[in-house]
Protein backbone atom coordinates (compact mmCIF):
# COMPACT_ATOMS: atom_id res chain seq x y z
CA UNK A 1 0.00 0.00 0.00
CA UNK A 2 2.50 2.38 -0.85
CA UNK A 3 2.88 3.92 -4.19
CA UNK A 4 6.31 6.03 -5.36
CA UNK A 5 6.60 8.35 -8.30
CA UNK A 6 9.17 9.98 -10.30
CA UNK A 7 7.82 12.21 -13.31
CA UNK A 8 11.02 13.15 -16.18
CA UNK A 9 10.21 14.97 -18.74
CA UNK A 10 12.01 13.77 -21.83
CA UNK A 11 13.53 16.66 -24.06
CA UNK A 12 14.32 14.94 -26.62
CA UNK A 13 11.16 12.91 -27.08
CA UNK A 14 9.04 15.82 -26.07
CA UNK A 15 6.61 13.88 -23.37
CA UNK A 16 6.85 13.26 -19.78
CA UNK A 17 7.72 9.78 -18.41
CA UNK A 18 5.85 8.86 -15.17
CA UNK A 19 7.36 5.63 -13.28
CA UNK A 20 5.33 4.31 -10.31
CA UNK A 21 6.15 1.84 -8.45
CA UNK A 22 4.28 -0.09 -5.56
CA UNK A 23 0.55 -0.23 -5.13
CA UNK A 24 -2.17 1.92 -6.95
CA UNK A 25 -5.60 1.16 -4.56
CA UNK A 26 -8.21 3.10 -3.22
CA UNK A 27 -5.86 4.76 -0.50
CA UNK A 28 -2.98 5.99 -3.19
CA UNK A 29 -4.92 6.65 -6.24
CA UNK A 30 -5.38 10.11 -5.31
CA UNK A 31 -1.39 10.66 -5.34
CA UNK A 32 -1.09 9.48 -8.72
CA UNK A 33 -4.43 11.38 -9.79
CA UNK A 34 -2.51 15.07 -8.18
CA UNK A 35 0.77 14.02 -9.46
CA UNK A 36 -0.17 13.69 -12.97
CA UNK A 37 -1.99 17.11 -12.85
CA UNK A 38 0.32 18.68 -11.31
CA UNK A 39 3.18 18.07 -14.30
CA UNK A 40 0.41 18.75 -16.74
CA UNK A 41 -0.16 22.02 -15.76
CA UNK A 42 3.79 22.12 -15.62
CA UNK A 43 4.45 21.28 -19.20
CA UNK A 44 1.24 20.43 -21.27
CA UNK A 45 2.75 17.48 -23.34
CA UNK A 46 1.97 14.05 -23.78
CA UNK A 47 2.54 11.69 -20.46
CA UNK A 48 4.16 7.94 -20.97
CA UNK A 49 3.12 6.03 -18.09
CA UNK A 50 5.90 3.19 -16.87
CA UNK A 51 4.18 0.76 -15.31
CA UNK A 52 7.23 -1.82 -14.76
CA UNK A 53 7.17 -1.31 -11.26
CA UNK A 54 3.55 -1.27 -10.37
CA UNK A 55 2.18 -4.58 -8.92
CA UNK A 56 -0.91 -3.74 -8.33
CA UNK A 57 -3.87 -1.52 -9.48
CA UNK A 58 -7.63 -1.34 -8.92
CA UNK A 59 -10.66 0.40 -10.45
CA UNK A 60 -9.93 3.67 -8.32
CA UNK A 61 -6.31 3.75 -9.68
CA UNK A 62 -8.10 2.85 -13.15
CA UNK A 63 -10.33 5.75 -12.91
CA UNK A 64 -7.73 8.31 -12.35
CA UNK A 65 -6.08 7.26 -15.53
CA UNK A 66 -8.93 8.06 -17.77
CA UNK A 67 -9.88 10.56 -16.16
CA UNK A 68 -6.83 12.28 -16.73
CA UNK A 69 -7.11 10.62 -20.17
CA UNK A 70 -9.87 12.28 -21.13
CA UNK A 71 -8.86 15.91 -19.78
CA UNK A 72 -5.66 15.33 -21.98
CA UNK A 73 -7.65 14.14 -25.00
CA UNK A 74 -9.45 17.19 -25.02
CA UNK A 75 -6.23 19.55 -25.29
CA UNK A 76 -5.34 16.88 -27.83
CA UNK A 77 -2.31 15.41 -26.01
CA UNK A 78 -1.59 11.34 -25.62
CA UNK A 79 -1.66 9.16 -22.26
CA UNK A 80 -0.50 5.87 -22.85
CA UNK A 81 0.91 2.92 -20.73
CA UNK A 82 4.03 0.94 -20.70
CA UNK A 83 5.61 -2.07 -19.64
CA UNK A 84 2.42 -3.41 -17.91
CA UNK A 85 3.07 -6.67 -15.84
CA UNK A 86 0.75 -9.78 -16.63
CA UNK A 87 -1.70 -8.47 -13.54
CA UNK A 88 -2.38 -4.90 -14.44
CA UNK A 89 -2.99 -6.10 -18.36
CA UNK A 90 -5.46 -8.27 -17.80
CA UNK A 91 -7.03 -5.48 -15.58
CA UNK A 92 -6.58 -3.40 -18.91
CA UNK A 93 -7.66 -5.80 -20.76
CA UNK A 94 -10.94 -6.93 -18.97
CA UNK A 95 -11.58 -3.20 -19.21
CA UNK A 96 -10.84 -2.34 -22.72
CA UNK A 97 -8.68 0.02 -21.64
CA UNK A 98 -5.79 -1.51 -23.28
CA UNK A 99 -7.37 -0.63 -26.87
CA UNK A 100 -6.80 3.28 -26.21
CA UNK A 101 -4.29 3.71 -23.62
CA UNK A 102 -1.22 1.10 -24.87
CA UNK A 103 0.28 1.18 -28.03
CA UNK A 104 2.69 -1.04 -30.02
CA UNK A 105 4.61 1.94 -30.91
CA UNK A 106 4.88 5.55 -29.60
CA UNK B 1 -16.21 -29.73 6.61
CA UNK B 2 -15.79 -26.01 4.97
CA UNK B 3 -13.55 -23.67 7.44
CA UNK B 4 -14.34 -20.09 7.65
CA UNK B 5 -12.69 -17.08 8.61
CA UNK B 6 -13.88 -13.92 9.50
CA UNK B 7 -12.65 -10.42 9.16
CA UNK B 8 -14.06 -7.32 10.80
CA UNK B 9 -12.25 -4.34 8.96
CA UNK B 10 -12.78 0.12 9.57
CA UNK B 11 -14.32 1.37 6.41
CA UNK B 12 -11.33 3.23 5.97
CA UNK B 13 -8.57 3.26 2.37
CA UNK B 14 -5.91 2.56 4.65
CA UNK B 15 -7.08 -0.82 5.43
CA UNK B 16 -7.81 -2.40 2.11
CA UNK B 17 -4.11 -3.83 2.01
CA UNK B 18 -4.06 -5.56 4.63
CA UNK B 19 -7.68 -7.87 3.44
CA UNK B 20 -5.71 -8.00 0.15
CA UNK B 21 -2.54 -9.51 1.87
CA UNK B 22 -4.88 -11.67 4.37
CA UNK B 23 -7.03 -12.60 1.46
CA UNK B 24 -4.00 -13.67 -0.66
CA UNK B 25 -2.60 -15.65 2.20
CA UNK B 26 -6.18 -17.64 2.31
CA UNK B 27 -6.20 -18.06 -1.29
CA UNK B 28 -2.76 -19.45 -1.83
CA UNK B 29 -3.57 -21.89 1.39
CA UNK B 30 -6.93 -23.08 -0.80
CA UNK B 31 -4.64 -24.11 -3.43
CA UNK B 32 -4.96 -21.93 -6.23
CA UNK B 33 -2.61 -20.81 -8.70
CA UNK B 34 -1.24 -17.02 -8.64
CA UNK B 35 -3.22 -15.93 -11.72
CA UNK B 36 -6.46 -17.11 -9.41
CA UNK B 37 -5.13 -15.52 -6.24
CA UNK B 38 -4.73 -12.16 -8.12
CA UNK B 39 -8.12 -13.01 -9.76
CA UNK B 40 -9.92 -13.39 -5.95
CA UNK B 41 -7.43 -10.14 -4.39
CA UNK B 42 -8.13 -7.68 -6.87
CA UNK B 43 -12.47 -8.77 -6.70
CA UNK B 44 -12.44 -8.66 -2.80
CA UNK B 45 -10.67 -5.53 -3.02
CA UNK B 46 -13.37 -3.99 -5.04
CA UNK B 47 -15.94 -4.99 -3.00
CA UNK B 48 -14.01 -3.47 0.22
CA UNK B 49 -14.21 -0.20 -2.23
CA UNK B 50 -17.69 -0.14 -2.62
CA UNK B 51 -18.36 -0.71 0.76
CA UNK B 52 -15.95 1.72 2.23
CA UNK B 53 -17.11 4.37 -0.74
CA UNK B 54 -20.69 3.90 -0.93
CA UNK B 55 -21.87 1.88 1.79
CA UNK B 56 -20.37 3.35 4.88
CA UNK B 57 -21.09 6.69 5.52
CA UNK B 58 -17.81 9.14 6.67
CA UNK B 59 -15.47 5.80 8.26
CA UNK B 60 -18.19 5.36 10.79
CA UNK B 61 -18.48 1.48 10.79
CA UNK B 62 -16.56 -1.91 10.04
CA UNK B 63 -17.47 -4.05 7.21
CA UNK B 64 -17.16 -7.45 6.95
CA UNK B 65 -15.07 -10.16 4.77
CA UNK B 66 -16.14 -13.54 5.09
CA UNK B 67 -14.55 -16.84 3.92
CA UNK B 68 -15.48 -20.02 3.56
CA UNK B 69 -13.32 -22.44 2.51
CA UNK B 70 -13.94 -26.22 1.38
CA UNK B 71 -11.88 -28.72 -0.90
CA UNK B 72 -13.73 -27.42 -4.14
CA UNK B 73 -14.38 -24.01 -3.75
CA UNK B 74 -13.67 -20.55 -1.93
CA UNK B 75 -16.90 -18.16 -1.02
CA UNK B 76 -16.24 -14.64 0.32
CA UNK B 77 -18.99 -12.39 1.55
CA UNK B 78 -18.46 -8.94 1.76
CA UNK B 79 -21.19 -7.08 3.96
CA UNK B 80 -21.48 -3.59 4.95
CA UNK B 81 -24.20 -2.03 7.06
CA UNK B 82 -24.33 1.08 4.93
CA UNK B 83 -26.33 3.09 2.55
CA UNK B 84 -27.34 0.39 0.05
CA UNK B 85 -28.47 0.90 -3.31
CA UNK B 86 -30.91 -0.46 -5.98
CA UNK B 87 -29.25 -3.23 -7.79
CA UNK B 88 -32.17 -3.70 -10.37
CA UNK B 89 -30.97 -0.24 -11.94
CA UNK B 90 -27.36 -1.29 -12.15
CA UNK B 91 -26.00 -0.55 -15.14
CA UNK B 92 -22.69 -2.19 -17.19
CA UNK B 93 -19.69 0.22 -18.13
CA UNK B 94 -19.86 1.16 -22.06
CA UNK B 95 -16.17 0.03 -22.77
CA UNK B 96 -16.26 1.40 -25.48
CA UNK B 97 -16.85 5.21 -24.07
CA UNK B 98 -14.67 5.04 -20.86
CA UNK B 99 -15.74 7.34 -17.64
CA UNK B 100 -14.07 7.44 -14.62
CA UNK B 101 -15.85 5.37 -12.36
CA UNK B 102 -18.38 2.35 -12.46
CA UNK B 103 -15.96 -0.25 -13.33
CA UNK B 104 -15.62 -2.11 -9.72
CA UNK B 105 -18.70 -4.36 -10.23
CA UNK B 106 -18.12 -5.61 -14.18
CA UNK B 107 -14.56 -6.50 -12.81
CA UNK B 108 -15.48 -8.51 -9.69
CA UNK B 109 -18.23 -10.48 -12.28
CA UNK B 110 -15.32 -10.97 -14.84
CA UNK B 111 -12.68 -12.73 -12.21
CA UNK B 112 -14.68 -14.70 -10.33
CA UNK B 113 -17.42 -17.72 -11.31
CA UNK B 114 -19.95 -16.69 -9.76
CA UNK B 115 -21.48 -13.12 -8.16
CA UNK B 116 -24.30 -12.24 -5.91
CA UNK B 117 -25.47 -9.26 -5.12
CA UNK B 118 -28.25 -8.16 -2.21
CA UNK B 119 -28.09 -4.65 -1.26
CA UNK B 120 -31.32 -3.10 0.89
CA UNK B 121 -31.75 1.09 0.81
CA UNK B 122 -30.63 2.13 4.04
CA UNK B 123 -29.82 -1.52 5.61
CA UNK B 124 -26.54 -2.21 3.65
CA UNK B 125 -25.20 -4.52 1.32
CA UNK B 126 -23.86 -7.91 0.67
CA UNK B 127 -22.17 -9.30 -2.10
CA UNK B 128 -21.34 -12.64 -2.40
CA UNK B 129 -18.42 -13.80 -4.92
CA UNK B 130 -17.18 -17.66 -5.44
CA UNK B 131 -14.10 -19.39 -7.30
CA UNK B 132 -14.13 -22.80 -7.74
CA UNK B 133 -10.35 -24.71 -7.49
CA UNK C 1 -10.94 7.35 18.03
CA UNK C 2 -9.50 3.62 17.89
CA UNK C 3 -9.41 1.57 15.20
CA UNK C 4 -10.91 -1.54 15.68
CA UNK C 5 -10.42 -5.05 13.27
CA UNK C 6 -11.52 -8.42 14.61
CA UNK C 7 -10.39 -11.56 12.98
CA UNK C 8 -11.96 -15.09 13.40
CA UNK C 9 -9.74 -17.82 12.46
CA UNK C 10 -9.66 -21.73 12.33
CA UNK C 11 -8.36 -23.18 15.61
CA UNK C 12 -5.85 -25.35 12.82
CA UNK C 13 -1.87 -24.51 12.57
CA UNK C 14 -2.87 -24.30 8.53
CA UNK C 15 -3.96 -20.81 9.09
CA UNK C 16 -1.86 -19.14 11.82
CA UNK C 17 0.21 -18.29 8.79
CA UNK C 18 -2.81 -16.14 7.40
CA UNK C 19 -2.91 -14.27 11.18
CA UNK C 20 0.60 -13.46 10.84
CA UNK C 21 0.65 -11.95 7.38
CA UNK C 22 -2.36 -9.98 8.41
CA UNK C 23 -0.57 -8.89 12.07
CA UNK C 24 2.54 -7.40 10.13
CA UNK C 25 0.30 -5.45 7.33
CA UNK C 26 -1.52 -4.05 10.34
CA UNK C 27 1.77 -3.03 12.44
CA UNK C 28 3.43 -1.75 9.31
CA UNK C 29 0.17 0.34 8.98
CA UNK C 30 -0.08 1.80 12.50
CA UNK C 31 4.03 3.17 11.56
CA UNK C 32 5.81 0.21 13.60
CA UNK C 33 9.67 0.04 12.59
CA UNK C 34 10.78 -3.77 10.85
CA UNK C 35 11.76 -5.27 14.35
CA UNK C 36 8.73 -4.06 16.53
CA UNK C 37 6.43 -5.92 13.19
CA UNK C 38 8.60 -8.61 13.92
CA UNK C 39 8.29 -9.13 17.01
CA UNK C 40 4.61 -8.28 17.18
CA UNK C 41 4.32 -11.19 14.70
CA UNK C 42 6.04 -13.54 16.64
CA UNK C 43 4.23 -12.68 19.76
CA UNK C 44 0.70 -12.95 18.11
CA UNK C 45 1.33 -16.16 16.65
CA UNK C 46 2.88 -17.68 19.86
CA UNK C 47 -0.63 -16.98 21.17
CA UNK C 48 -2.25 -18.49 18.05
CA UNK C 49 -0.03 -21.46 18.52
CA UNK C 50 -1.69 -21.83 22.07
CA UNK C 51 -5.28 -21.07 21.35
CA UNK C 52 -4.97 -23.88 19.06
CA UNK C 53 -2.36 -26.34 20.62
CA UNK C 54 -4.01 -25.88 24.52
CA UNK C 55 -7.41 -24.17 24.29
CA UNK C 56 -8.92 -25.33 21.59
CA UNK C 57 -10.22 -29.25 21.06
CA UNK C 58 -9.41 -31.34 17.85
CA UNK C 59 -10.20 -28.42 15.74
CA UNK C 60 -13.45 -27.50 16.79
CA UNK C 61 -13.83 -23.97 16.72
CA UNK C 62 -12.25 -21.09 15.58
CA UNK C 63 -10.29 -18.27 17.76
CA UNK C 64 -10.62 -14.72 17.96
CA UNK C 65 -7.76 -12.04 17.06
CA UNK C 66 -8.26 -8.67 17.96
CA UNK C 67 -6.54 -5.67 16.97
CA UNK C 68 -7.05 -2.21 18.54
CA UNK C 69 -4.86 0.60 17.02
CA UNK C 70 -4.55 4.10 17.85
CA UNK C 71 -2.12 6.62 17.71
CA UNK C 72 0.36 5.57 20.86
CA UNK C 73 -0.10 1.71 20.73
CA UNK C 74 -1.80 -1.57 18.99
CA UNK C 75 -2.98 -3.57 21.34
CA UNK C 76 -3.71 -7.21 19.75
CA UNK C 77 -6.22 -9.87 21.90
CA UNK C 78 -5.74 -13.35 21.14
CA UNK C 79 -9.13 -15.21 22.45
CA UNK C 80 -10.28 -19.04 22.48
CA UNK C 81 -13.29 -20.41 23.96
CA UNK C 82 -10.91 -23.07 24.94
CA UNK C 83 -9.85 -25.74 27.72
CA UNK C 84 -8.38 -22.15 29.48
CA UNK C 85 -5.62 -23.53 32.50
CA UNK C 86 -4.51 -22.25 35.79
CA UNK C 87 -2.23 -19.38 35.09
CA UNK C 88 -1.39 -19.34 38.97
CA UNK C 89 0.75 -22.04 38.41
CA UNK C 90 2.51 -21.12 35.54
CA UNK C 91 6.15 -21.82 35.52
CA UNK C 92 8.99 -19.34 33.76
CA UNK C 93 10.81 -21.53 31.67
CA UNK C 94 14.82 -22.63 32.98
CA UNK C 95 16.70 -21.28 30.28
CA UNK C 96 19.80 -23.02 31.62
CA UNK C 97 18.34 -26.14 30.98
CA UNK C 98 15.78 -26.12 27.71
CA UNK C 99 13.14 -28.26 27.07
CA UNK C 100 11.37 -29.37 24.10
CA UNK C 101 8.12 -26.46 25.08
CA UNK C 102 6.94 -23.95 27.90
CA UNK C 103 8.73 -21.02 25.45
CA UNK C 104 6.01 -19.41 24.30
CA UNK C 105 4.70 -16.90 26.25
CA UNK C 106 8.06 -16.35 27.53
CA UNK C 107 8.86 -15.17 24.34
CA UNK C 108 5.31 -13.27 23.93
CA UNK C 109 6.31 -11.46 27.51
CA UNK C 110 9.98 -10.60 26.17
CA UNK C 111 8.85 -9.41 22.90
CA UNK C 112 5.77 -6.95 24.05
CA UNK C 113 5.49 -3.75 26.01
CA UNK C 114 2.53 -5.39 27.98
CA UNK C 115 1.24 -8.80 28.40
CA UNK C 116 -1.92 -10.14 30.35
CA UNK C 117 -3.66 -13.25 30.54
CA UNK C 118 -7.12 -14.03 31.49
CA UNK C 119 -7.79 -17.77 32.49
CA UNK C 120 -10.78 -19.75 33.59
CA UNK C 121 -10.35 -23.70 33.43
CA UNK C 122 -13.29 -25.02 30.70
CA UNK C 123 -14.41 -21.73 29.46
CA UNK C 124 -10.28 -20.38 27.94
CA UNK C 125 -8.25 -18.20 27.74
CA UNK C 126 -7.51 -14.53 26.48
CA UNK C 127 -4.03 -13.07 26.27
CA UNK C 128 -3.82 -9.24 25.56
CA UNK C 129 -0.86 -7.67 24.55
CA UNK C 130 0.28 -4.05 23.73
CA UNK C 131 3.00 -2.44 21.79
CA UNK C 132 3.49 1.61 21.76
CA UNK C 133 4.49 2.93 19.01
CA UNK D 1 4.24 -21.08 5.28
CA UNK D 2 6.13 -23.35 3.46
CA UNK D 3 9.55 -25.08 4.15
CA UNK D 4 11.84 -26.84 2.12
CA UNK D 5 14.58 -28.80 3.79
CA UNK D 6 17.73 -29.66 1.52
CA UNK D 7 20.36 -32.59 3.30
CA UNK D 8 23.55 -33.25 2.56
CA UNK D 9 26.03 -35.30 3.91
CA UNK D 10 29.42 -33.77 4.26
CA UNK D 11 31.97 -36.97 3.89
CA UNK D 12 35.54 -34.44 4.07
CA UNK D 13 34.32 -32.56 7.61
CA UNK D 14 32.09 -35.42 8.65
CA UNK D 15 28.97 -34.04 9.44
CA UNK D 16 25.42 -33.23 7.93
CA UNK D 17 24.15 -30.12 6.58
CA UNK D 18 20.61 -29.18 7.12
CA UNK D 19 19.45 -26.45 4.72
CA UNK D 20 15.92 -24.81 5.88
CA UNK D 21 14.36 -22.55 3.78
CA UNK D 22 11.33 -20.62 4.42
CA UNK D 23 9.32 -20.62 7.57
CA UNK D 24 9.54 -22.66 10.96
CA UNK D 25 5.93 -22.94 12.50
CA UNK D 26 3.50 -24.79 14.02
CA UNK D 27 2.36 -26.13 10.81
CA UNK D 28 5.61 -26.88 9.43
CA UNK D 29 7.94 -28.00 12.46
CA UNK D 30 6.70 -31.50 12.79
CA UNK D 31 8.68 -31.90 9.20
CA UNK D 32 11.51 -30.64 10.29
CA UNK D 33 11.21 -32.61 13.47
CA UNK D 34 11.32 -36.13 10.52
CA UNK D 35 14.02 -34.47 8.49
CA UNK D 36 15.91 -34.49 11.27
CA UNK D 37 15.32 -37.59 12.83
CA UNK D 38 15.75 -39.53 9.34
CA UNK D 39 19.01 -38.05 8.26
CA UNK D 40 20.22 -38.79 12.50
CA UNK D 41 19.36 -42.54 12.06
CA UNK D 42 20.92 -42.79 8.29
CA UNK D 43 24.04 -41.66 9.79
CA UNK D 44 24.36 -40.57 13.10
CA UNK D 45 27.02 -37.44 12.71
CA UNK D 46 26.70 -34.04 14.17
CA UNK D 47 24.17 -31.77 12.10
CA UNK D 48 24.93 -28.37 10.90
CA UNK D 49 21.49 -26.54 10.58
CA UNK D 50 22.00 -23.54 7.93
CA UNK D 51 19.46 -20.75 8.31
CA UNK D 52 20.98 -18.67 5.86
CA UNK D 53 17.26 -18.88 4.11
CA UNK D 54 15.12 -19.43 6.97
CA UNK D 55 12.79 -16.39 6.79
CA UNK D 56 10.73 -16.91 10.60
CA UNK D 57 10.71 -19.50 13.71
CA UNK D 58 8.41 -19.84 16.60
CA UNK D 59 8.18 -21.70 19.73
CA UNK D 60 7.00 -24.95 18.16
CA UNK D 61 10.27 -24.96 15.95
CA UNK D 62 12.54 -24.62 18.30
CA UNK D 63 11.44 -26.78 20.38
CA UNK D 64 12.16 -29.64 17.46
CA UNK D 65 15.58 -28.04 17.89
CA UNK D 66 15.84 -28.51 21.13
CA UNK D 67 14.11 -32.28 21.06
CA UNK D 68 16.97 -33.28 18.44
CA UNK D 69 19.60 -31.08 20.39
CA UNK D 70 18.76 -33.39 23.57
CA UNK D 71 18.60 -36.68 21.70
CA UNK D 72 21.66 -35.98 19.83
CA UNK D 73 23.56 -34.99 22.98
CA UNK D 74 23.47 -38.31 24.53
CA UNK D 75 25.11 -39.63 21.90
CA UNK D 76 27.71 -37.37 21.80
CA UNK D 77 26.62 -36.07 18.97
CA UNK D 78 26.74 -32.04 18.09
CA UNK D 79 24.25 -29.75 16.54
CA UNK D 80 24.65 -26.35 15.60
CA UNK D 81 22.69 -23.51 13.71
CA UNK D 82 24.86 -21.66 11.13
CA UNK D 83 23.60 -17.92 9.25
CA UNK D 84 20.94 -17.48 11.08
CA UNK D 85 19.30 -13.80 10.36
CA UNK D 86 18.64 -11.17 12.41
CA UNK D 87 14.86 -12.06 13.44
CA UNK D 88 15.80 -15.76 14.43
CA UNK D 89 19.13 -15.13 16.05
CA UNK D 90 16.42 -12.40 18.32
CA UNK D 91 14.27 -15.66 19.09
CA UNK D 92 17.63 -17.17 19.92
CA UNK D 93 19.03 -15.14 22.30
CA UNK D 94 15.88 -14.53 24.23
CA UNK D 95 15.26 -18.12 24.89
CA UNK D 96 19.40 -18.76 25.52
CA UNK D 97 19.53 -21.25 22.68
CA UNK D 98 22.39 -19.29 21.13
CA UNK D 99 24.56 -20.33 23.78
CA UNK D 100 24.58 -24.08 22.98
CA UNK D 101 23.02 -23.91 19.38
CA UNK D 102 25.74 -21.02 17.85
CA UNK D 103 29.46 -21.11 18.27
CA UNK D 104 32.04 -18.83 16.90
CA UNK D 105 34.04 -21.76 15.05
CA UNK D 106 33.06 -25.44 14.52
N1 LIG E 1 -21.56 -1.56 -0.98
C1 LIG E 1 -22.28 -0.67 -1.67
N2 LIG E 1 -23.09 0.21 -1.01
C2 LIG E 1 -23.81 1.13 -1.68
N3 LIG E 1 -23.80 1.25 -3.03
C3 LIG E 1 -23.02 0.42 -3.75
C4 LIG E 1 -22.23 -0.58 -3.12
N4 LIG E 1 -21.58 -1.26 -4.08
C5 LIG E 1 -21.93 -0.72 -5.24
N5 LIG E 1 -22.82 0.30 -5.07
C6 LIG E 1 -23.45 1.12 -6.12
O1 LIG E 1 -23.20 0.53 -7.37
C7 LIG E 1 -22.53 1.46 -8.23
C8 LIG E 1 -21.58 0.72 -9.17
O2 LIG E 1 -20.49 0.21 -8.44
P1 LIG E 1 -19.14 -0.16 -9.18
O3 LIG E 1 -19.44 -0.98 -10.37
O4 LIG E 1 -18.21 -0.80 -8.18
O5 LIG E 1 -18.51 1.20 -9.69
P2 LIG E 1 -18.07 2.49 -8.85
O6 LIG E 1 -17.79 2.03 -7.47
O7 LIG E 1 -16.87 3.01 -9.54
O8 LIG E 1 -19.22 3.45 -8.95
C9 LIG E 1 -21.86 2.42 -7.30
O9 LIG E 1 -21.64 3.68 -7.91
C10 LIG E 1 -22.88 2.52 -6.17
O10 LIG E 1 -23.91 3.39 -6.48
N1 LIG F 1 -4.77 -20.58 25.16
C1 LIG F 1 -4.45 -21.50 26.10
N2 LIG F 1 -5.35 -22.43 26.49
C2 LIG F 1 -5.03 -23.35 27.42
N3 LIG F 1 -3.83 -23.44 28.01
C3 LIG F 1 -2.88 -22.55 27.67
C4 LIG F 1 -3.13 -21.53 26.70
N4 LIG F 1 -2.02 -20.79 26.59
C5 LIG F 1 -1.11 -21.31 27.42
N5 LIG F 1 -1.61 -22.38 28.08
C6 LIG F 1 -0.91 -23.20 29.10
O1 LIG F 1 0.29 -22.56 29.46
C7 LIG F 1 1.41 -23.40 29.21
C8 LIG F 1 2.62 -22.62 28.82
O2 LIG F 1 2.45 -22.08 27.52
P1 LIG F 1 3.70 -21.61 26.67
O3 LIG F 1 4.58 -20.78 27.53
O4 LIG F 1 3.19 -20.97 25.44
O5 LIG F 1 4.51 -22.94 26.33
P2 LIG F 1 4.03 -24.22 25.49
O6 LIG F 1 2.89 -23.81 24.62
O7 LIG F 1 5.20 -24.65 24.72
O8 LIG F 1 3.64 -25.24 26.54
C9 LIG F 1 0.91 -24.39 28.17
O9 LIG F 1 1.62 -25.61 28.22
C10 LIG F 1 -0.54 -24.56 28.56
O10 LIG F 1 -0.68 -25.49 29.60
Amino acid sequence: MTLEMKSIFNNELDHWTLEVQGEIDVFTAKNLREEMIRIFSEKQKDIILDFNKLSYIDSTGLGVIIGAYGRMKEKGNHLIIVNAKQNVLKLLTITGLDKILIRNTF
Amino acid sequence: MADLLKFSIPGKPEYVGVVRLAVSSVANRAGFDIEAIEDIKVAVAEACNNAILHGIHDNCCNYEVVFTLDEKKLTIEIDDNGRGYDTVNYQEPDLSNPKEGGLGIFIIKALMDEVQINSNTGKGTTITMTKYI
